[in-house]
């Protein structure tokens, strides 16, 4: 099966490994360390992880897409919140008769803003299987209908990048409007449970965190799959000759639209797990500038190879955590600082780094 | 004759009609057919009202000075570049104009580019197995896998065009003349009905021009080619009917010896002692 | 209310029997005991307190009522002395006696009680001292005066106006006066005659009165008045397409020249810039940092700004283009990476060194409020000025890039660094003129957006977005297109604004740009041929 | 007016030019052959400052010591180069292209010498057309065209005949002798083409996989080394 | 020497909304200064913990959770926008935490956990209106704001507010922008239109942050004058205005529970000590700082009447505790978590302070439910037993959200 050919791969096996290791140990300090211990791994701490996984599973979408399709998007945030939008909407349902106004449909925004019933695209959110394949098809449907009007066009390089933004931009100003209907600025919030899963206990947090990791591992396999296939060399292809391609007889746009999509879709899986664990979604991830940073978490990790967006976006996000709390003013110095030194000392980011070490372990191995 | 032909022609666009694509029909006659092509870059003529034929496993030189429209003339084959007018028949059942240019490679026509393009990320092999002729449909390509028969096939082209040792390295890093072996390569890969090699000699020593001349006679018969070449010697070598382009349109068109004698071939292009 | 008004005949009329003011001067005593009164009445009361005031004939009345106006007639608490202050900012005011005008100093502001004013009397004090200036020997401040009247004629100064408007001698000070009194007339006693003169009238008053005739019951005067509005609103939807057509250009231009710095560095050299917005920023504080330097002089410091802000961005552009981007040659989209990082760190920068909260920058004079047209139109100075700004920069800019030898060899050096340099074309000193010469006109930006909108560590994020929408959409390297892009996308904003909203109007010129692109995939001008394809 | 002691080029860990010794006479035309890949290219552009050199000496006119010099200040000591694989800036229309030799030029000339279009008349029959719509022989023209502008005291070319129609790439051997009759050009030469190379080329120089294995005057060039080194 | 009191600083120091927040952070470290001056609280020092959720709002909930969970301080202060405050709220109350939020805002709302110290639309926007209504004869009404929920909110209210009082329909005009609007022209214009129409016309604002500053300039070069048509401002205060060029400006209104230029003692001490602690000779206190000043000292109180900083204890204790305000008065917690507040209406001045022309003749009590609203004007909030619930609906008897917890 082409989706298990990652799986007999050392690079593969390496980073499962750690992941899996990585979730083990966190669920166990979790579980069995006394809360007063030094190792003690607090509730607090596993949704941190659990939000870092769901941006990494994020940057590694757009490593897919930008690492090996060349397209540069700088909109991939509005998948994630579409996936994101999805997941809330289908907390918010849940929340049934226990909001303020005590509705037993309409969500507490749309009362005391006078909503008379539940808008139309709001049905269907109270079933969890539905919601769910709202988490992939949303995101889903926009990238198709985005890409197959731009790739068709062929539209490229910095014109796609700049219409992803468009894009991503007019969402979040769509999604900011009260009469759209998602909350306006204040977007969804206040969250009770997930599955009958009360979302405040700490089992529902790691509940939540470990279904990340596995959605890591499984986004990670599949955007694996797709790049070693001979689909993942054309798109290779693609990125640094298009016409080429087209005169071997390959329709690149579509080539283009499959990565395109499936990309989306896990970035929505990233939003729609990302929503719980932080609980809120507002039109910010819409912003554009949310975006540049995830393109940014890829570049620093280290740019088409999948585990560098994993390990930028767990960095990068990692040292926004500490900043912020230790140089609460001066941390922008640092972050602005860390992309700085990174793009000019570390040509090819960390994952770069890590593969120039190896090769000078062992230059055979890197060209097995 | 062109009457004839136009004649024949009319009534194939109803068989163009039938909606499953079949492949080429070349039982009537040319695989490749261009009549009355035109076009213009900003008013520019780059083709003018050009007729060419050319015949199922035949193989065709092209020459013509800096500029004649051979390059362009291959765009539009390729469907790269639409002509103003014109009409671009492949066998005498597709309608390059109305196709795109995957649809185009598809239908079995591969070129050679006058600046070698090749994948510069990817490696030698990787290359040569994306030119290979198969399903290149998305999902047959996501789950292809590599045979051994095609690693067979793909290390038998290497080996043909001297790369074998460079096969895991990156195309990138080729010297000129190495990557225009390897567009060669991949164009052998793709088992064209009929490929148009643009100046496939360009930067090869006399020794591998012999062999770049055995091996496109070699495919003449089963395959159709057309080659655009300014070496004389690598032309005659190969040639067994010479079309001359100039200003977009042709000037003349024969044998070698024919041409090389033409006053309008020598001034234009050709030069006093050639 | 209508004591109110009562009492503002009286005094009006009181006014235009004075002679002339500035003659006599009351008792000190009495002044106190005015002023006193004044302090002490509720705001209903103060308004008979200025009548006195305004009608004691003292010369000094007219100062202490701009004071007043102003809310710069005080009282010390400690003394019960009346102050005028002469500077209230800070914890410390500077004062003078209000009677004597004999300096007294700093007092601190816990000391001195202002005498509180609100609209209404300022509206108040405004006919007072408007009915004084139609007296004034300037016709300016004449002219002034009786514009400010219309609408606020009564039955006293309606008895009035005829005669000063015989001794008028200047015709556009009549003809105010003369639709002064005509909206009275339509308004209050129904002429028809009246009508007449208004009917051509832009004035809102004017237009106020004869819509409010319409629905007159005396139907000759409605159907007059419904005349001469039909005909005003004709004329009124020209102008409003003009005003459309003029917002359009004048949002158009702030965007040509946000971005077109960025059509330098981004769309010539290739290099994503993110710190940008920072840069035009740069330019802004500049203008503000200037306006300090220069107290009291805005418009100097604002023309000083235009040299400064442009040195100040070119340099801090350099400074990055020399520690960041030269190290980043042939990687493009790396330099999206590193220059978001420098425009975090600018804008922390800028927090941490002068302050996260907007900075103020003034208006000069000669920059504020607007130039009429007429009654309906009126052009407002600073975005005018911002048009011909961003004109000016765009044709300086394309001078350069068409006439000196730093256009070509920029673009050589994009296209081919390697082969360039071995044309002979110093690539590194070609690097540095060029991204200075885009930073500095960011810097420039910067400059005339102090003039439109906040100074403050965001600025430059609320730009930088629109900035390579604008260069994208006019087709990237092509100067005419940024020109064009910004022109078009301004005025679209602007005449879908009307029927829209602001924000569906700024979502539909996003989706616009979308499907625009989708239509024509490079941009306004493409950069067409073979080389373009790739 | 070249010589070249000693030099060593690697690609990353890839040794390309080994020891490789090599001298270009004044006012003479030396042919470097060899087959595909052998370094050619490499050692041109070592000789531009497009690569740079690990370990020995590139000399030029005497006693310039070009190894460590910059890129753009090789033009301007007057050494003229066309590329292979024509390099010309695609962008930029024909005029443009050739305008950019002028900045190399000491003598703060701006418009282009006649000579040059005088060349290649197509060149300025097209002198507003951008050079990446060219056809590749009349963008290898234009690059051609480009290093003349410079006026150099030594060119380089590199396969400077590919993609050009025969009767011009007589011409350009014409015009490449004229120059170094009349001028004193130097011409160093990257030629796979043999009667070209016998017919404009005094010297020549063999190139196998990096290392200088052959020399002489043009004459000298026997069959054996041909088949030696040149075929496959 | 036992442990500090810590007390958690939740504003942005970074991204768009530092403008506004860092002051309050400042504000806070100088209160927790003022304490430790007179000895802390309870023999215990006071000891800040700073964070920066840097505008981000998942941020905020992330850094509310750090400082209760991680650093376990004892109280935050904290937030600016609504939608951080909707974010934080659950953090808050799943781990018993005690929020103050010093902002004015929508209402609706009342969380066990969270005292509200800033204005509720009762406390700020319907005195506002009465104020034009009454004594300036407004008419004719532009509610523009900034569109997001605070204003959407306060301008439905107020919408209902003016038809209760006969304002018909045509008389309002309602327009919102987006966050950050800077191009106002066409807008002014068509509030210059709308005001022309013979009736006296306010603009009631509800624009928010840096779209402000671009609003008064254009307002003012389209000649607005405040005499014509006055623009009275619910979130320009002196902060905002020391970023405007206010000569133009003088004479539109704003309505806040404080202004720096309040003649009181108390004020100009606040205002001595805030000098003092920025170094700044220029610098501005505005609302928001004194919710602080009244939120911090409430706290402080509630700690001395608990005897403890057991946030259960505090909880119980704040409730009706009374501190004085900066404007001369009392504010009193009440059981709602909201606190009574005076209600000014000032002039813009030429020195970018407000003139205070208006104030209610005594302080008004905040209420989380509006009774202009059709879904909440049933509700009610009392926190204090036996009732203890933020939303109990008058007419069922029932308390929103825990309907287990029934009323008698
Ligand atoms: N996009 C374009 N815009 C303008 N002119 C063009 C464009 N494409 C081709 N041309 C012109 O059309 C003519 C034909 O070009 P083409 O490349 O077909 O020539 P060619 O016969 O292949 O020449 P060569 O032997 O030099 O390769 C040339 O004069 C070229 O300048
Ligand atoms: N960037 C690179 N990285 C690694 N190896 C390279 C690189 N560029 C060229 N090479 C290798 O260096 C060798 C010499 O290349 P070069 O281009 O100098 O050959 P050449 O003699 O000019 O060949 P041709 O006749 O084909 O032009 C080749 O084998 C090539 O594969
Ligand atoms: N609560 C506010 N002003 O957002
Ligand atoms: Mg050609
Ligand atoms: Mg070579």
């Amino acid at each position: 099966m082409w989706l298990t050919r990652p799986l007999q791969e050392r690079s593969t096996q390496v980073f499962l490994g750690v992941l899996f290791a990585a979730l083990i140990a966190v669920t166990a300090l979790h579980l069995l360390m006394p809360q007063d211990s030094a190792l003690y791994v607090s509730a607090y701490t596993v949704t941190l992880l659990g939000k870092y996984l769901c941006y990494a599973l994020l940057a590694v979408a757009v490593d897919l897409v930008w690492g090996y399709l060349g397209i540069l998007s700088l909109g991939h945030g509005a998948f994630f919140a579409l996936g994101g939008y999805a997941m809330g909407m289908y907390l918010m349902r849940q929340i049934g008769d226990r909001g303020v106004y005590g509705d037993p449909v309409l969500p507490d925004f749309m009362v005391f803003l006078n909503w008379q019933a539940l808008p139309w695209y709001w049905h269907g959110f109270d079933m969890a299987w539905f919601a769910f394949l709202m988490v992939l098809l949303a995101p889903g449907l926009l990238a198709l209908v985005f890409g197959f009007l731009a790739f068709r066009s062929r539209v490229t390089g910095v014109y796609l990048s700049i219409i992803t933004q468009a894009l991503t931009f007019a969402l979040m100003l769509a999604f900011f409007r009260n009469e759209m209907g998602f909350g306006g600025n204040n977007g969804l919030t206040d969250f009770k449970d997930i599955l009958g899963f009360d979302l405040r206990t700490d089992a529902t947090r790691l509940g939540l965190f470990l279904a990340t990791g596995i959605a890591l591992a499984i986004g990670y396999v599949i955007c694996r799959a797709i790049v070693v296939s001979k689909l993942g060399r054309l798109s290779v292809a693609c990125r640094d000759a298009e016409a080429r391609a087209r005169f071997l007889g390959y329709r690149v746009e579509r080539v283009q639209l499959f990565v395109f999509v499936v990309s989306a879709m896990l970035a929505g899986v990233a939003g729609a797990l990302y929503v719980p664990q932080v609980g809120i979604i507002n039109p910010s991830e819409f912003s554009p500038l949310f975006s540049i940073e995830i393109v940014v978490w890829v570049a620093l990790g280290g740019r088409a190879t999948l585990y560098g967006a994993v390990i930028g976006a767990l960095l990068v996000n990692y040292a926004k955590t500490v900043f912020t709390g230790v140089l609460p003013d001066a941390w922008l110095f640092a972050l602005g600082g860390l992309f700085v030194l990174v793009t000019v000392f570390l040509p090819r980011g960390i994952a770069g780094v890590l593969q120039r070490r190896r090769a000078a372990a062992g230059p055979r191995e890197a060209t097995a | 004759m062109s009457f004839f032909e136009e004649l024949t022609h009319r009534d194939r666009v109803f068989e163009f009609l039938a909606p499953a694509p079949s492949p080429v029909d070349v039982r009537h006659g040319p695989i490749l057919y261009l009549e009355d092509v035109s076009v213009s870059f900003d008013g520019f003529k780059a083709i003018n009202n050009l007729n060419l034929t050319i015949d199922d496993g035949e193989l065709r030189c092209i020459i013509g000075p800096n500029g004649a429209g051979k390059t362009t003339m291959m765009d539009i084959i390729t469907g790269k570049t639409r002509p103003d007018t014109g009409s671009v028949w492949f066998g005498s059942r597709h309608n390059l104009l109305a196709l795109s240019e995957p649809d185009i490679a598809s239908l079995g026509i591969g070129r050679k580019f006058q600046k070698p393009t090749v994948f510069e990320a990817l490696t030698v092999f990787e290359n040569l197995e994306l030119a290979m002729a198969t399903d290149k449909r998305i999902l047959p390509t996501l789950t292809a896998v590599m045979t051994a028969e095609y690693r067979e096939r793909i290390d038998e082209v290497l080996a043909l065009i001297g790369l074998t040792g460079l096969r895991d390295r990156p195309a990138g890093i080729l010297s000129h003349g190495q990557k225009q072996w390897l567009e060669i390569g991949m164009l052998l890969m793709q088992k064209p009905r009929l490929l148009l090699v643009d100046e496939p000699v360009a930067g090869m020593t006399e020794q591998e021009m012999e062999r770049t001349a055995e091996l496109l006679t070699g495919l003449a018969g089963q395959q159709s080619v057309v080659v655009v070449e300014h070496d004389m010697g690598f032309v005659r070598s190969i040639a067994r009917t010479v079309t001359v382009l100039h200003q977009g349109s042709v000037l003349a068109e024969g044998s070698m010896d024919e041409v090389a004698n033409d006053p309008d071939v020598i001034r234009v292009y050709l030069g006093e002692e050639a | 209310m209508s004591i109110a008004r009562w009492l503002r005949r009286l005094i009006l009329a009181c006014l235009l029997l004075v002679p002339a003011l500035a003659t006599a001067q009351v008792a000190d005593a009495d002044a106190q005991q005015l002023l006193t009164a004044l302090a002490e009445s509720s705001f209903a009361g103060k308004k008979a307190v200025i009548g006195r005031i305004a009608g004691s004939g003292d010369e000094r009345a007219r100062r202490w009522l701009e004071a007043f106006a102003d809310n710069k007639l005080a009282r010390l608490e400690s003394s019960g002395r009346f102050v005028i202050v002469l500077s209230n900012r800070g914890r410390n005011w500077t004062l003078a006696d209000a009677l004597t005008g004999e300096p007294l100093g700093e007092v601190s502001r816990r000391d001195v009680d202002t005498i509180r004013i609100n609209n209404s009397l300022r509206n108040e004090l405004t006919s007072v001292l408007s009915v004084l200036d139609l007296k004034s020997p300037d016709p300016a401040s004449r002219l002034a005066a009786a514009r400010a009247l219309r609408g606020k004629v009564d039955e006293g100064l309606a008895e009035r106006l005829p005669g000063l408007m015989a001794d008028e001698s200047a015709p556009a000070v009549h003809q105010a006066l003369e639709e002064a009194l005509a909206i009275y007339r339509v308004a209050e006693q129904g002429d028809v005659q009246a009508v007449a003169t208004l009917s051509g009238s832009l004035n809102s008053e004017a237009r106020a009165a004869l819509r409010n005739a319409t629905a007159s019951d005396d139907p000759v005067l409605a159907q007059a008045a419904t005349r001469a509005l039909e005909r005003i609103e004709q004329k009124l939807k020209l102008n409003r397409a003009a005003e459309t057509l003029y917002f359009g250009l004048s949002l158009g231009s702030v965007l040509v020249l946000a971005a077109i710095g960025l059509a330098i560095t981004f769309g010539v050299m290739g290099v994503i810039n993110m710190a940008h917005g920072e840069l035009i920023m740069l330019g802004a504080y500049t203008t503000w940092g200037m306006q300090q330097l220069l107290p009291g002089q805005p418009g100097l410091a604002l023309i000083l700004a235009i040299p400064a802000g442009f040195l100040v961005a070119a340099l801090a552009g350099i400074a990055i283009e020399r520690t960041v981007i030269q190290h980043l040659k042939g990687r493009p989209l790396e330099t999206l990476l590193a220059t978001f990082g420098v425009s975090l760190i600018l804008q922390q920068l800028v927090r941490t060194v002068i302050s996260p909260l907007n900075r103020t920058v003034v208006t000069p004079d000669w920059m504020s409020g607007s130039v009429m047209i007429n009654e309906a139109l009126s052009l407002t100075l600073n975005r005018m000025v911002v048009i011909g700004f961003a004109l000016v920069v765009f044709a300086g800019l394309m001078l350069i890039m068409r006439r000196t030898r730093l256009g070509l060899e920029v673009r050589a050096v994009t296209q081919n660094r390697a082969m360039a340099r071995a044309m002979g074309i110093r690539a590194t000193r070609v690097d540095i003129l060029t991204f200075g010469l885009g930073s500095g006109v960011a810097g420039l930006a910067g400059v005339a957006l102090s003039q439109i909108t906040n100074v403050g560590p965001n600025l430059g994020q609320s730009y930088i977005i629109d900035s390579f929408m604008v260069v994208v959409f006019g087709g990237v390297g092509n100067l005419w297109g940024t020109l064009l892009a910004g022109l078009s996308l301004g005025t679209i904003n602007q005449l879908l604004e009307p029927w829209a909203g602001a924000v569906l109007a700024k979502i539909l010129v996003l989706v616009f740009i979308i499907l625009f692109i989708q239509k024509r995939p490079r941009g306004l001008f493409p950069q067409k041929g073979r080389a373009a394809e790739g | 007016m070249l010589n070249i002691e000693t030099l060593n080029h690697f690609y990353g860990e890839s040794h390309t030019l080994w020891d490789l010794d090599l001298d270009v006479p004044q006012g003479q035309c030396t042919c470097v052959m060899g087959r595909n890949g052998v370094g050619k290219t490499t050692l041109m552009k070592c000789i531009m400052g497009e690569e740079p050199v690990r370990g020995g000496r590139i000399l030029y006119a005497g006693d310039v010591d070009l190894t460590r010099r910059k890129m753009e200040d090789r033009a301007r000591l007057g050494i003229g180069y066309v590329p292979q694989g024509r390099q010309i800036f695609p962008l930029l229309t024909v005029e443009e292209n050739l305008r950019t030799g002028l900045a190399a030029r000491g003598d703060g000339r701006r418009s282009i010498p006649e000579r040059v279009y005088d060349l290649f008349p197509v060149l300025k029959e097209m002198k507003h057309r951008r050079g990446g719509d060219l056809s590749g022989g009349q963008q290898q023209q234009l690059a051609i065209g480009r290093a003349l502008v410079i006026e150099p005291r030594l060119l380089i070319l590199d396969e400077p005949g590919e993609g050009i129609q025969p009767n011009i790439v007589a011409q350009i051997g014409e015009v490449i002798r004229t120059l170094i009759e009349q001028d004193g050009l130097t011409v160093l030469l990257v030629e796979q083409k043999l009667p070209f190379a016998r017919k404009y080329a005094d010297r020549f120089a063999i190139l196998d996989r990096g290392r200088r294995v052959a020399e002489g005057a043009i004459a000298d060039l026997s069959d054996p080394l041909i088949r030696q080194h040149l075929t496959v | 020497a036992e442990d500090p009191i810590k007390v958690g600083i939740l504003h942005s120091l970074s991204g768009t909304m530092a403008i506004s927040e860092s002051t309050l952070k400042d504000t806070m470290l100088m209160l927790i200064e003022q304490q430790n001056a007179k000895g802390g609280v309870l023999g215990r020092k006071l000891e800040p913990v700073v964070v920066d959720p840097a505008s981000n709002w998942p941020l905020f909930a992330e850094k509310a959770r750090e400082l209760l969970a991680k650093d376990k301080v004892d109280v935050i202060f904290g937030n600016w926008t609504s939608v951080s405050r909707k974010s934080v709220l659950p953090v808050v109350e799943e781990l018993n935490g005690l929020l103050f939020y010093p902002v004015q805002y929508e209402g609706e709302e009342s969380s066990e956990n969270v005292f509200y110290t800033g204005a509720a639309p009762n406390q700020q926007a319907i005195p506002a209106v009465d104020y034009l209504m009454n004594e300036v004869g407004v008419e004719r009404w532009v509610l523009a704001g900034t569109d997001y929920v605070y204003p959407r909110t306060t301008n439905k209210i107020l919408e209902t507010y003016l038809k209760a009082k006969g304002v018909s329909s045509d008389d309002i005009m309602i327009n919102y922008t987006p966050f950050g609007h800077s191009n106002w022209q066409s807008i002014v214009a068509d509030i210059k239109k709308f005001g022309s129409a013979g009736k006296k016309t306010a603009v009631v604002s509800t624009i928010n942050g840096d779209a402000n500053v671009p609003f008064y300039r254009e307002l003012a070069n389209q000649g607005i004058d405040a005499a014509d048509i006055p623009v009275v401002a619910f979130s320009v205060g002196e902060q905002e205005l020391s970023g405007i060029d206010t000569a133009p400006l003088v004479g539109h209104l704003a309505a806040w529970n404080y202004f720096m230029s309040v003649d009181n003692d108390a004020n100009y001490d606040f205002i001595d000590a805030w000098v003092a602690y920025t170094g700044k000779e220029d610098a501005v206190t505005n609302d928001p700082m004194e919710a602080h000043y009244i939120g911090f000292n409430m706290y402080i109180e509630a700690v001395k009447k608990a005897g403890t900083t057991d946030v259960d204890a505090v909880k119980d204790a704040i409730i009706g505790v009374t501190v004085p305000n900066l404007t001369g008065g009392y504010a009193t917690m009440m059981p709602n978590h909201h606190i009574t507040k005076p209600v000014l209406i000032g002039e813009i001045q030429d020195n970018g302070q407000f003139s205070v022309v208006w104030e209610t003749p005594s302080t008004v009590v905040g209420d989380a439910w509006s009774d202009y609203l059709p879904g909440s004007k049933d509700l009610i909030s009392d926190w204090r037993k036996p009732l203890k619930c933020g939303n109990f609906n008058v007419v069922t008897g029932t308390c929103g959200g825990k309907s287990d917890v029934a009323a008698n």
